[in-house]
């Protein structure tokens, strides 16, 4: 190779190991969180409900039982809390509905979700099939789409996203458009940019492809294509046809 | 006299459940409330109370350093840990640090008081539960 | 740069692909495992709980507070087996120990765990200062010690393994020893050794160096070595030099 590849080769390994470091840091950030959200939500809470209940006793002993029944009422409502956020939880760490329902009901779920915590108007469309994919596609896909919507939110500062999914026999293809202030993919820098990288690692993963057009002023549009291996078949709706 | 008390916790819930309790007891008083080992710090200062209850794991100063601060510059306040963890290497490195009992927060209501007890007339007091792990 | 150069790179670029690629899924695999032990774990228990909470008020209206109080006392114990269970979730995920007390009393722990759970004599000295140390070298270290410790147990068959710390002022030491199987390092296939790859970028990041001395039937000595930067004085003993 020539100079300019060999200068371009440098770059990549460099970026490769600055890739993998950050990864293994984001990974025990997440770790982190997690143990602490945890530690200070449902441990905290069991604990909480455990002294409450010790409540009720003394509080039936010394005030009988109308005051016991309130206080009854309220551990009720502690423990309805605890699992509320318990459930909260588990669902920010992956959604379970991936492995329960497939890739379609839990982009609308995780879509319908984002509406509802910010200002932007989210549109999903679905065409074509809503078939069960291999498992390490459907989460790879739902992550893509995740980082794409998250990243609209977080610099686009849109009023619209819209997200289109068409899966065909052969292959899925997902849109993702906002209508924000969109950037010059190009000026990226790359040792800043992990979300693009991660994105681009687990599209390679899939043997996809993925697209970003987008420039200043112009709203940006992510397009993530990937094939759907032909051996696999596993369909939805027919629960013996997985089985056999 | 009634023992003095000082609750140290950054969950609101836990410390009113706690107050409750401590509250049904004729004895004891509790002074003040704060979350977060700086907290404590500055309500000791200005409230003195007898014993402090105190959480290990907090946002900013945590128990641990909040004890080793607080049993060097008031000699007399005594400290009773509760935590969440139940491992002995959380009970012997508190208790190195001079606090005087650790009680984790899955006690019934009779533990806290006789913990509180125990620990306000000059003893230490170990959750039965830790005391066989060490 | 010569061809030769060229191939190492490209080579080198791979591995790390690879090795992103490999983290990221693991990642999922730790989410989805951890989303799976708290859904069937604390989050049924709490389901469960809730269920058995409403039984409670017809129990105390029923058959009076002396049975209402015996079925909270039921729940009690439901509540404090969940708790076991998040306490356990939280540390495999991280050691708040880590956060709370440091390496030393984080490692002395962890070994008296894995000695509990194995057949292996454990020895652990730990020489020196007691220091806490930045965060991300915390957590570093106690990652490489654990790696260490893992594989001499998976693949070691070793009866002792002894873990000696010494933190001196301005470097940390930590030394990993087995007396098992041995392998020949030179013989590890890079593509399947992400465990001794994860190793080498964590100790790249601390700017410190690690040797593996092993051969087949002679044992491993793993060989941690981590400069401690002089700017970094956290003391653990006093929080008006925190604050100051
Ligand atoms: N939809 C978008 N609209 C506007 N700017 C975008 C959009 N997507 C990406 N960008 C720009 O590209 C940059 C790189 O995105 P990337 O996802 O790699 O990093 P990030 O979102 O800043 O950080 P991270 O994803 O690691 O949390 C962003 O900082 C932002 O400037
Ligand atoms: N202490 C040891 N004793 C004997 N063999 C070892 C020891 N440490 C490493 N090895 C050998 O080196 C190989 C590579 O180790 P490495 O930690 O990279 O991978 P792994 O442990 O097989 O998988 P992973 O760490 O990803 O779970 C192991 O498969 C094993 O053959
Ligand atoms: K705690
Ligand atoms: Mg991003
Ligand atoms: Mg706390
Ligand atoms: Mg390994």
């Amino acid at each position: 190779g020539d100079l300019k590849d060999v200068g371009e080769l440098i770059e990549d390994a460099k970026e490769k190991q600055q890739f993998g470091l950050k990864i293994i840091e984001a990974q025990e950030e997440e770790r982190k969180r997690v143990a602490r959200e945890i530690h200070d939500g449902p441990a905290q809470m069991l604990a909480n409900v455990l002294l409450r209940s010790e409540i009720v006793e003394k509080v039936s002993v010394d005030k009988g039982m109308e005051a016991a029944l309130s206080e009854i009422k309220d551990l009720r409502k502690m423990i309805r809390t605890s699992l509320a956020e318990v459930r909260r939880i588990i669902y920010d760490l992956r959604p379970m509905a991936l492995d329960d329902l497939g890739l379609i009901p839990t982009l609308a779920k995780y879509l319908k979700h984002v509406e509802e915590l910010t200002d932007i108007d989210i549109r999903f469309t679905h065409i074509g099939r809503d078939a069960r994919l291999p498992t390490h596609m459907e989460v790879a896909l739902f992550r893509l789409v995740q980082e794409a919507v998250q990243n609209a939110h977080k610099h686009g500062n849109p009023t619209e996203i819209h997200v289109k999914v068409e899966m065909k026999p052969s292959n899925i293809v997902i849109v993702v458009k906002d209508d924000g202030k969109g950037f010059d993919v190009s000026e990226t820098k790359k040792e800043e940019s992990f979300g693009l990288m991660g994105m681009k690692e687990r599209i390679a993963a899939l043997k996809g492809e993925l697209t970003i057009d987008s420039s200043p002023r112009k709203g940006t549009v992510v397009l993530i294509q990937a094939p759907i291996e032909n051996a696999f078949h596993r369909n939805t709706s027919s629960l013996s046809k997985q089985k056999g | 006299m009634p023992i003095r008390l000082l609750l140290i916790d950054d969950h609101q819930l836990f410390r009113e459940g706690v107050k409750r309790i401590l509250e049904m007891e004729p004895n004891f008083e509790v002074v003040a409330e704060g979350e977060d080992g700086r907290d404590a710090v500055a309500l000791v200062e200005k409230y003195q109370p007898d014993v402090v209850l105190m959480d290990i794991n907090m946002p900013d100063v945590n128990g641990v350093e909040a004890t080793k601060d607080l049993i060097e510059r008031f000699p007399d306040v005594k400290i009773l840990i509760l935590s969440i963890h139940d491992d002995e290497s959380y009970v012997t490195h508190v208790l190195k640090t001079g606090a005087s009992g650790y009680l984790l927060k899955e006690m019934d209501a009779d533990a806290l008081i006789d913990a509180v007890k125990v620990v306000g007339s000059g003893g230490a007091y170990i959750h039965p539960k830790v005391t066989h792990n060490l």
